[in-house]
């Protein structure tokens, strides 16, 4: 229970310090402030031990929000372990990043550490939406870090199109608390058992498919990641994109009675989503923002996998585990590459070892043999099984899948091409680090291997030096390097050259490619709204105005008064009563 | 010896005022004296006499002068009625004393005491009296005293004193034919005896519409309300309280007494008559309300403020209609409303005394500014006008809520309406003249410069002590309401 | 038409007539006149039903006397009055 | 109050009103210049009062009663009972009066009339504490006028023309509302007798509601017109943007706990403990009440959009919110009646919160748009930092007060079978956001524009950006949103302690 | 109940008449002259009436001490031209009190003929009354508190009136030689007759206000002529306006402390107190009118 406490409770202690110590002015605190910082990731060291140590029984603590309790299952502890790794590795690379303000960002680094501890191990409804909530507003911070024009614009549409996520995800925590869902074990079942289930996979597709990227919902990703500082859209890109999975997985009726309709949705959008963004980031200039597309196709991989669980129950579980070590893998590896850029471009490590390390991170990303991404890839096409795409008859889904390793490696290919030509001004670096960094990016299959081994039932692995499987998994990775290198020579050709084709700089489709026409049509709905709410204003106070313009009587009330007041007036006023008196008297007397 | 000294109540003050009258003029100090010991003995008085009335087995203290039990003799009876409203005038009227020695221009001068205490001795004899022709002529001493105190107000004060001489002696007029139709049918002059004897006829409704009208007229009811705001302006700052607090109620009281003892032998015609007498309040509540809203001068506002005030008191009549329960309340709630008007009235007076004294004028333009200069002052007209809108914590709330129970207990909605809008209106003017007076210090504007003439610290402290009495005597009202309750008419059912 | 009501009819006649003439006369003396003619009508009526017995009833006369009595005054008020709303020079005198 | 409560009768209730009414009326008479004498009086007063609280409050729950009556009229008695619930309301009050004391000590430095100020301020918190501690409907009317006419002078306290105007309206308002409740209590208590406050609604009021349900519809109907003007629902709400010309403090208390409170604590009393939940469904008026009520918290957010004075924002907002805890208490729901009565206190320390970071921008930098405040943060970051946690705490963000009452709300609409509840919910949530987070991006993000006064003017040297007396109540409401979230699950917390009421209202 | 007689017929309609008249003279000095002739019917009337008393007072006091007001008032001048109210004021009073006129007689035509309960009552307890004469009995004894009040509404009335006097009271300019010659004469006459009219109240018709009323005149008349004590402006004159006041209220309080009650007369010594009173009462009425008189002639008089 203590560990507990302390894995999410030093995190924040030692972000509210660094709070504390920015407000405060002085030389004494600018020291503080950056031995603190420099020892920051050491605070991520209790989570570490809780996700080897931490039993698997509901830990509770009711006098914190209302009740929040935390569980580590199968799905919760391999996240929890990716976690650790990114933050700790992010946190190290955060005081040399070049990025101004270093301690407020290792701050709020580790602010959201402790939200998305949160949300990989939450077991009631309100501490997830606790960790979440807290994760994408901590995210805003740090995309919003360098305050430059182009961060915040990218961080008023991460803000918007978090809320618009969080109120889907608000709405969708009520309905399945309000059907018996408070505790997340049996949360599918109670969401499948309820009347409104479609409604409530509707916001739960909505919800998190805007912290997953999916399709429509994907904009701000490539903006947010490029806009952030490095260390920041490592995290972005390995860890908080996986919330919307754990979403997904912890509520949506997996293995409980079958949703084709949802399924098909779920493996259209993903497909839609990978594929393009493939298109969109291969039209791109900046190595950050490609590999944001590449993530972006990579959730789609995962959306299908979680779409499969929707269509087939049978294979829901397998398929859960599968999207987990897959998590994992594209988490490792994505983080890897994406502090590689920073390490290329600011770090005085020799070119050569970088370049290895990078090629490695992309080929395992691409699903080549011997790396992470051949086991996970391997165990996504075996738990898919026979499922087809769309549920009736069409192309099955493990044949679609390796063309994801096509499109990744299509990026990784152009990314390498931008990345080559950004010239290195490497002035310093931390051997350490680095060395840390360059492991966790070539070793990573070990761990991914080691974990789909524990999973009850265990992933199928794939024998290593089995020539089918050997074929099967690297046949997208040699036709991508074919394609690029093929497209490389063509682009060299002279009338090529300024070509928007052949060199993109970006603007043919802007980064966050539809997110132009949503933010004008946002605006839109802002002045709309504002303009409804004026002419409201307009209307409620012409009726008032309307109201008091009325003739008071009061004037022909005082000349009334005026004449009745003269003495005969009001002797005659006092005759005439008497006389009605009077006469009262003569006829009603009468009557009883 | 409630019983030895309840004679006492009307003579002690008309022989202190005779006293006063001898006293030359010049000597203006003595007859202040006579006045203040009087005041101070009389309110002895009361304060016993209103002890006995509340420990009395029937709650009623009962004295047959000269030793002749009616129909011969005269008979003074103080029930609960009379004790809440010797409480009142005791208030007032020690207030009224203590304001006129300290400055003796606010009574309109020497002559001022010996009016003063006769009309005292009067209004007390008018409370107490049960004889019909005793309260004839208490009503006329009331009427004389009032004209010659207003005659007093400086400027021209004459002409609005003849005129609320000649509305009083009418309404007089009226009501002596009144008695005397009764004096015909029931051949006695006491009105308990006189109950017994009537038959419902047309002498009795005629009897009964002739003393509405008359008294209407001298308590200023609606359509004959015009010569009020005209003469209680004129007067002296006190004399105006005076008037304003306690005269208007004599009137009020005989036709209570009036109605009370006759109208339930009456029958059918007594309902007719008891809603027109509801009607004419209602109008009073609103037409007093409005032109008060409308006047630009303070003492106007206070005293179409006591149009509408007597509208409320106008409304008991058909409100105790229905007898029972509702009667009660009424009954309560009315005299209540009497005490509660009377002070906060008193208080209103004095206070736009304070200021016309202050500022030598009462336009609402002159006086800008007096509540930073004159904030007791502006606090006292605050907390009456609290009270004559019936909102809590003052008396006027328990009288309203009183008069609003028996108006839904009977069913009868009109005068619940107007009740309620009444205190809206009051609150209006109140509103109005807190606004004039506080100075809106916009950018502009020059802070407003104190007022010229000086006010005696007493003088100006008066009215905030009855304001206050206002307030603190809405912990009494359960008592009082409950020693009033229990002698309460039975109604006209 | 007996004694009684003959003299009740003048006595409320008079009455009348003396309360309208009040009531709507313009200038204050002839209304002061008005006033005492509208008095003298209530004391006949009280007068008359003090003839209904077989000897005059003293208590009804009593009234009457006293009745008389104040309006005398009344009037001398009334009429003092008069003087000082016709008297204008004195009028600004404080 | 929970039917199983022995009752004492004790003298607590009437020192309760003491604490705050003496000081009160002695302030009235000191002079201007008696500044030590009139403050240690207001904090005495203030102080005593948190700690009769802070007596009373596990007695209460412990489920003894504190009661005190005195007869009024016949057949009439003014009661004042120390109940759970009543004492949940005087909490609040005694506790945002001390941390409101401080406030208006530090802003009105220097200011005219002081003397007269702190004197309505005390009599204020009187009636405030006076409606919390009322036994039956009588008591509660008393201090419900009382209310009206000790806040006019505090709204019209400035004296300027525009105040006097403001003030004006508000008491046109108030009062018309006043009357209502007068004519609905009065109609009640002459039809059944004086009504006490008893947990689930009196008996005899459902007895009235089964023989002659249109008139006791009609009667609902009035009194919760009446109520509903003090607690600014829509059409009766304009008041209060009006009445923002009152000086910081005044509409801190009044516009955030005292005045709005004690229209909403009205309606709730009237709706769970005179009519009873189950009589009010039967005759319709619960869902007239949610129906306006979830229009006023719509039309509340849409109008704060448009403001761009600060405290005019504010102001809708708290239209738009206090609409919340109507809202929960016309639902037939436990956990919506707990929501409910949770959002009375937060509400009120949010808002608070929210009123005095306004009062500040305005008294130490002279800002009261919401566009000058570009770039503020840098000048004055601790009240920036109060002002982003009050409002994300109105917005509804987890950690904080505002969901620990709102989360409750929604699940109660889903639980009373309402679903639109919980859309209305929603919309007044992404208003909240729209028109709250636009505030906290100019404050931190927006660079200040060059001609900004106060970036020029030398920034005076003082340890703290604000005077203390004003920073720190602001920073200690702000704490106090971060820790009725977060503790929330304490026993003595406000969403624990509403719980045990609202059980109360469904025997 | 006797028919209506010829002579009752005759002078009812001479009365109506002389009403009408009175109050129908657009002039002031036509108005003034038809009251006093009025006054003289209406003694008449009251002696028809048999009420005798009545009809001295009505001399007296009615016709003359009013009569004297308002004649003194004819010296003034005019009134002013004040604003006509609209015709239909005046149209609608008529008409209203004709309405009410005629209503009126057919209610009091329901009057009741047989006599009430006090005739016999006061019979029954006149012999130990102190006086003789059932008026003076009830005036001074059954219902002694109407007869102070009265007095009193007098003595506050003279105040009222005094109080407007602004200028120092004189006695007026030299007087011609016949007005001083006719005082010479009236002033014993009326003295006497004064006298006799108060000792006569205890067993015939007379008493304090008949007596009251010749005293006023004879003090009017010596103001007339020139008497400077006539003026009763003094505080000498003021202490006797007061003194039947204070001597009724020193009897009451007398008779509470020491006798059975408020103005409780012991019939033995009844008759004594009554004739007390009504001497100190008639002195004090008359010096109280004649000071309304003179505050009246006074008000009128231009400050030289």
């Amino acid at each position: 229970m203590t560990l507990w406490v302390l894995a999410l409770g030093l995190p924040l202690a030692v972000a509210l310090l660094l709070m504390v110590a920015t407000l405060v002015s002085g030389p004494r605190a600018g020291a503080l402030r950056d031995t603190v910082c420099r020892a920051a990731w050491l605070a991520t060291l209790p989570a570490a031990t809780l996700t080897l140590t931490g039993g698997d029984e509901v830990v509770r603590l009711d006098w914190l929000l209302l009740g929040v309790s935390a569980h580590l299952d199968e799905v919760a502890r391999p996240l929890l372990a990716l976690t650790v790794v990114l933050y700790a590795v992010a946190l190290a690379f955060v005081p040399r990043s070049g990025a101004r303000r270093g301690p407020v960002l290792s701050g709020f680094l580790l602010v959201c550490f402790a939200a998305s501890v949160g949300v990989v191990a939450a077991a009631d409804v309100v501490t997830f939406y606790l960790a979440f909530t807290v994760m994408s507003f901590t995210g805003y911070a740090l995309v919003l870090h360098d305050r430059t024009a182009g961060a915040r614009r990218a961080a008023r549409i991460y803000m918007v199109m978090t809320v618009l996520g969080e109120s889907a995800v608000l709405a969708a925590m009520a309905l399945v608390t309000a059907d018996g869902g408070l505790v997340l074990a049996d949360a599918p079942a109670a969401v499948a058992a309820s009347e409104r289930r479609d409604l409530i996979v509707a916001l739960l597709l909505v919800g998190f498919g805007v912290k997953a990227g999916t399709a429509p919902l994907h904009v701000w990703l490539p903006l947010a990641h490029s806009a952030a500082p490095t260390p920041a859209s490592a995290v972005l890109s390995g860890v908080m994109v996986k919330a919307g999975l754990v979403g997904w997985l912890r509520f949506l009726p997996l293995g409980q009675d079958a949703s084709p309709g949802w399924g098909t949705t779920f493996v259209l959008l993903a497909l839609l989503g990978g594929f393009l963004a493939v298109v969109a980031g291969l039209l791109q200039d900046n190595p950050k923002v490609i590999l944001a597309y590449s993530t972006i196709s990579q959730m789609g991989f995962l959306a299908v996998l979680v779409g499969v669980a929707l269509a087939e129950p049978g294979l829901a579980h397998a398929c859960v585990l599968a999207a987990v070590v897959y998590a994992v893998h594209h988490g490792v590896t994505k983080a890897s590459l994406f502090l590689g850029v920073q390490v290329w471009s600011s770090e005085r490590v020799p070119r050569w070892t970088t370049t290895t390390v990078l090629a490695v991170a992309g080929l395992s990303l691409a699903g080549a043999p011997f790396t992470s991404g051949y086991v996970a890839k391997y165990g996504a096409k075996e738990a898919v099984g026979d499922a087809t795409f769309p549920a009736a008859g069409g192309a099955a889904l493990a044949d679609v899948l390796p063309w994801f390793g096509l499109g990744s490696t299509l990026l990784l290919a152009r990314c390498a091409v931008v990345l080559w030509r950004r010239e290195r001004k490497g002035e310093h670096s931390a051997p350490v680090r680095d060395g840390v960094w360059a492991a966790s990016a070539v070793v990573a299959v070990v761990p991914v291997a080691w974990l789909a081994q524990r999973l009850d039932p265990p992933q199928a692995v794939p024998g290593w030096l089995s020539p089918g499987t050997l074929w099967a998994q690297s046949w997208p990775v040699l036709l991508g390097v074919a394609l690029a290198l093929a497209a490389a020579r063509l682009a060299r050709r002279r009338e090529l050259d300024d070509s928007p084709l052949a060199h993109p700089r970006g603007d043919v489709v802007p980064p966050g490619d539809v997110v132009a026409v949503e933010e004008r049509a946002a605006l839109a709905v802002g002045r709309a709204l504002r303009r409804a709410a004026a002419r409201l204003g307009s209307v409620t106070g012409r009726v008032r105005t309307a109201l008091a313009a009325t003739p008071s009587p009061l004037p022909a009330l005082s000349a009334v008064q005026a004449r009745l007041g003269l003495w005969e007036a009001s002797g005659a006023v006092l005759l005439f009563l008497a006389a009605a008196g009077l006469l009262l008297a003569l006829t009603g007397g009468s009557s009883p | 010896m409630s019983a030895l000294l309840l004679p006492a109540l009307v003579l002690g003050p008309l022989a202190a005022g005779a006293v006063a009258a001898v006293v030359p003029r010049e000597r203006g100090r003595v007859r202040a004296a006579v006045g203040l010991t009087t005041a101070a003995l009389t309110a002895l008085a009361c304060a016993v006499v209103v002890g006995g009335v509340a420990t009395a087995p029937g709650h009623e203290v009962r004295v047959a002068l000269a030793g002749w039990e009616p129909p011969l003799g005269i008979v003074l009876r103080a029930d609960a009625a009379s004790a809440a409203l010797l409480v009142l005038t005791t208030l007032v009227g020690v207030a009224v004393s203590v304001t006129v020695a300290v400055r003796d221009d606010a009574g309109g001068g020497p002559a001022f005491w010996p009016l003063w205490l006769g009309l005292w001795a009067a209004l007390h004899g008018v409370y107490v009296t049960q004889d019909l022709f005793n309260a004839y002529v208490l009503l006329e001493l009331v009427t004389v005293g009032a004209v010659s105190l207003v005659a007093l107000g400086k400027g021209r004060s004459a002409g609005p004193a003849l005129r609320y001489l000649f509305v009083a002696v009418v309404g007089s007029l009226l009501f002596l034919l009144a008695i005397a139709l009764v004096y015909a049918e029931a051949g006695t002059l006491d009105m308990s005896a006189a109950a017994g004897r009537v038959a419902p006829g047309p002498l009795l409704t005629a009897a009964l519409a002739l003393t509405l009208v008359g008294m209407g007229a001298k308590m200023a009811l609606f359509p004959l309300h015009s010569w009020l705001p005209v003469a209680h302006p004129a007067a002296p700052a006190a004399v105006s309280a005076v008037l304003s607090a306690l005269v208007v109620k004599a009137a009020l009281v005989v036709l209570w007494r009036f109605w009370v003892a006759l109208a339930p032998a009456a029958g059918g015609a007594a309902h007719v008559l008891a809603v027109a007498s509801g009607v004419a309040g209602s109008a009073a509540v609103l037409w007093g309300g409005l032109m008060a809203l409308r006047q630009r001068r303070l003492k106007r506002i206070v005293a179409y403020s006591t149009v509408t005030q007597v509208g409320y008191l106008a409304l008991v009549l058909p409100l105790m209609a229905p007898g029972g329960e509702a009667a009660r309340a009424a009954w309560s709630g009315g005299l209540l409303l009497v005490v509660a008007h009377g002070l906060a009235k008193a208080a209103m007076f004095l206070a736009a005394g304070v200021l016309t004294a202050a500022y030598g004028s009462d336009h609402l333009e002159d006086l800008r500014g007096a509540m930073r200069h004159r904030p007791w002052v502006v606090a006292a007209l605050g907390v009456a006008g609290v009270s004559l809108a019936g909102l809590p914590p003052t008396l006027g709330f328990a009288a309203k809520w009183q008069l609003l129970a028996a108006g839904v207990e009977s069913g009868q909605w009109w005068w619940v309406a107007a009740l309620l809008a009444g205190g809206l209106l009051t609150v209006g003017y109140t509103a109005v003249v807190l606004r004039a007076v506080s100075a809106p210090a916009d950018a502009g504007e020059q802070a407003p410069e104190p007022p010229p003439a000086a006010v005696p610290t007493v003088q100006a402290a008066v009215p905030l002590a009855l304001a206050v009495a206002a307030v603190v005597l809405s912990v009494l009202a359960g008592g009082l309401a409950g020693l009033v309750a229990d002698t309460a008419p039975r109604g006209l059912a | 038409m007996t004694r009684l009501e003959l003299l009740l009819a003048l006595g409320c006649a008079v009455l009348v007539v003396g309360l309208v003439a009040h009531l709507l006369a313009r200038d204050l003396v002839r209304r002061v006149v008005a006033l005492n003619v509208a008095s003298a009508g209530v004391m006949i009526v009280l007068l008359v039903l003090a003839t209904r017995g077989t000897e005059p009833d003293p208590v009804a006369q009593a009234l009457v006397l006293t009745g008389i009595v104040i309006m005398a005054a009344i009037t001398g008020l009334a009429l003092a009055l008069v003087r000082r709303v016709e008297a204008p020079e004195d009028e600004e005198a404080p | 109050m929970n039917p199983d409560a022995q009752v004492h009768e004790s003298v607590l209730p009437v020192v309760m009103l003491l604490t705050s009414l003496v000081p009160g009326l002695v302030i009235f008479f000191l002079r201007e210049d008696q500044v030590r004498l009139r403050t240690t009086l207001n904090m005495a007063g203030a102080v005593a009062k948190v700690a009769l609280v802070a007596v009373l409050v596990p007695l209460v729950v412990a489920g003894q009663v504190q009661r005190a009556a005195f007869p009024w009229l016949p057949g009439v008695e003014l009661v004042l009972t120390a109940d759970t619930f009543s004492l949940f309301f005087a909490a609040l009050s005694s506790l945002l009066w001390l941390v409101t004391t401080v406030y208006a000590i530090g802003y009105l430095e220097g200011a005219p009339h002081r003397s007269r100020f702190f004197g309505f301020f005390s009599l204020c918190v009187t009636a405030t504490v006076g409606i919390a501690l009322a036994g039956n409907l009588l008591t509660f009317l008393f201090f419900y006028e009382m209310l009206t006419l000790v806040t006019y002078p505090l709204v019209a306290h400035r004296g300027t023309r525009a105040a006097l105007d403001g003030a004006r309206t508000y008491l046109a308002y108030t009062l018309g509302g006043g009357v209502l409740v007068l004519l609905g209590v009065v109609w009640l208590t002459v039809l059944v007798g004086p009504v006490e406050f008893t947990a689930g609604g009196a008996a005899a009021v459902a007895e009235l509601a089964a023989e002659r349900p249109g008139t006791a519809t009609a009667i609902g109907l009035v009194l919760l017109a009446g109520l509903g003007v003090k607690a600014a629902i829509f059409p009766l709400h304009r008041w209060l943007p009006v009445a923002m010309v009152a000086p910081a403090p005044v509409s801190a208390l009044l516009h955030a706990v005292a005045v709005v409170k004690a229209g909403v604590y009205g309606i709730v009393r009237v709706v769970h403990d005179v009519f009873g939940l189950r009589v009010f469904a039967d005759l319709g008026l619960l869902h007239v009440l949610a129906v306006a009520a979830g229009v006023t918290i719509v039309y509340g957010s849409l109008r704060a959009l448009t403001q761009d004075d600060l405290k005019k924002r504010l102001a809708y907002s708290t239209v738009s919110q206090l609409s919340y805890v109507t809202l929960g208490a016309a639902l037939l729901s436990p956990v919506a009646t707990a929501g409910a009565l949770t959002h009375i206190f937060h509400q009120g320390i949010m808002k608070i919160t929210l009123f005095f970071c306004a009062g500040l921008f305005a008294e130490v930098l002279g800002l009261s748009k919401v566009s000058q405040l570009a770039g503020v943060a840098r000048r004055m970051p601790l009240t920036a930092i109060a002002f982003t946690v009050a409002a994300f705490g109105m917005i509804g963000l987890p950690p904080l007060a505002g969901f620990v009452s709102k989360w409750p709300l929604a699940l109660g609409g889903l639980d009373a079978g309402e679903p639109w509840v919980l859309a209305v919910l929603l919309t007044s949530t992404l208003l909240n956001a729209a028109y709250f987070l636009p505030v906290i991006h100019t404050l931190w993000v927006r660079p200040p524009e060059e001609g900004a006064r106060w970036v020029t003017e030398p920034h005076r040297v003082r340890s703290i950006e604000a005077p203390a007396s004003l920073l720190v109540p602001a920073l200690i409401t702000a704490a106090l949103t971060l820790a009725c979230g977060v503790f929330a699950g304490w026993d003595y917390s406000p969403w624990q302690i509403a719980r045990i009421i609202a059980e109360g209202s469904y025997p | 109940m006797s028919p209506a007689s010829v002579l009752d017929v005759v002078l009812a309609a001479a009365v109506l008449a002389v009403a009408l008249v009175a109050v129908l003279l657009p002039s002031r000095r036509g108005a003034v002259s038809a009251f006093l002739v009025l006054g003289v019917v209406l003694a008449v009337l009251w002696a028809r009436l048999d009420a005798p008393d009545i009809a001295l007072a009505e001399a007296a006091l009615g016709s003359g001490v009013a009569g004297a007001l308002l004649m003194d008032t004819l010296t003034a001048d005019p009134a002013r031209p004040g604003r006509r109210a609209g015709r239909t004021a005046v149209v609608v009073g008529l008409l209203a009190g004709a309405v009410a006129l005629a209503a009126l007689t057919v209610v009091v035509r329901a009057v009741p003929d047989e006599p009430s309960l006090l005739p016999a009552a006061v019979a029954e307890e006149i012999h130990g009354a102190g006086a003789d004469h059932a008026v003076t009995a009830v005036l001074l004894n059954f219902r002694s508190l109407d007869t102070l009040l009265e007095a009193a509404v007098l003595v506050f009335a003279a105040a009222g009136a005094g109080a407007l006097v602004r200028t120092p009271v004189r006695a007026p300019d030299p007087v011609p030689a016949p007005v001083t010659a006719l005082a010479r004469v009236l002033l014993p006459a009326l003295v006497l007759l004064g006298t006799w009219l108060l000792l006569a109240g205890t067993s015939r018709p007379g008493g304090a206000f008949q007596a009251g009323a010749m005293f006023a005149g004879a003090l009017v008349v010596a103001f007339v002529a020139g008497a400077r004590f006539a003026a009763s402006q003094g505080t000498a004159a003021r202490a006797w306006t007061v003194a039947g006041v204070l001597a009724f209220v020193a009897l009451a309080a007398g008779t509470a402390m020491l006798g059975q009650g408020w103005l409780v007369l012991d019939p033995r010594w009844a008759g004594a107190a009554v004739l007390t009173v009504e001497t100190v009462l008639a002195v004090s009425i008359g010096v109280g009118l004649a000071q309304v008189f003179v505050a009246n002639s006074e008000a009128r008089r231009v400050p030289s």
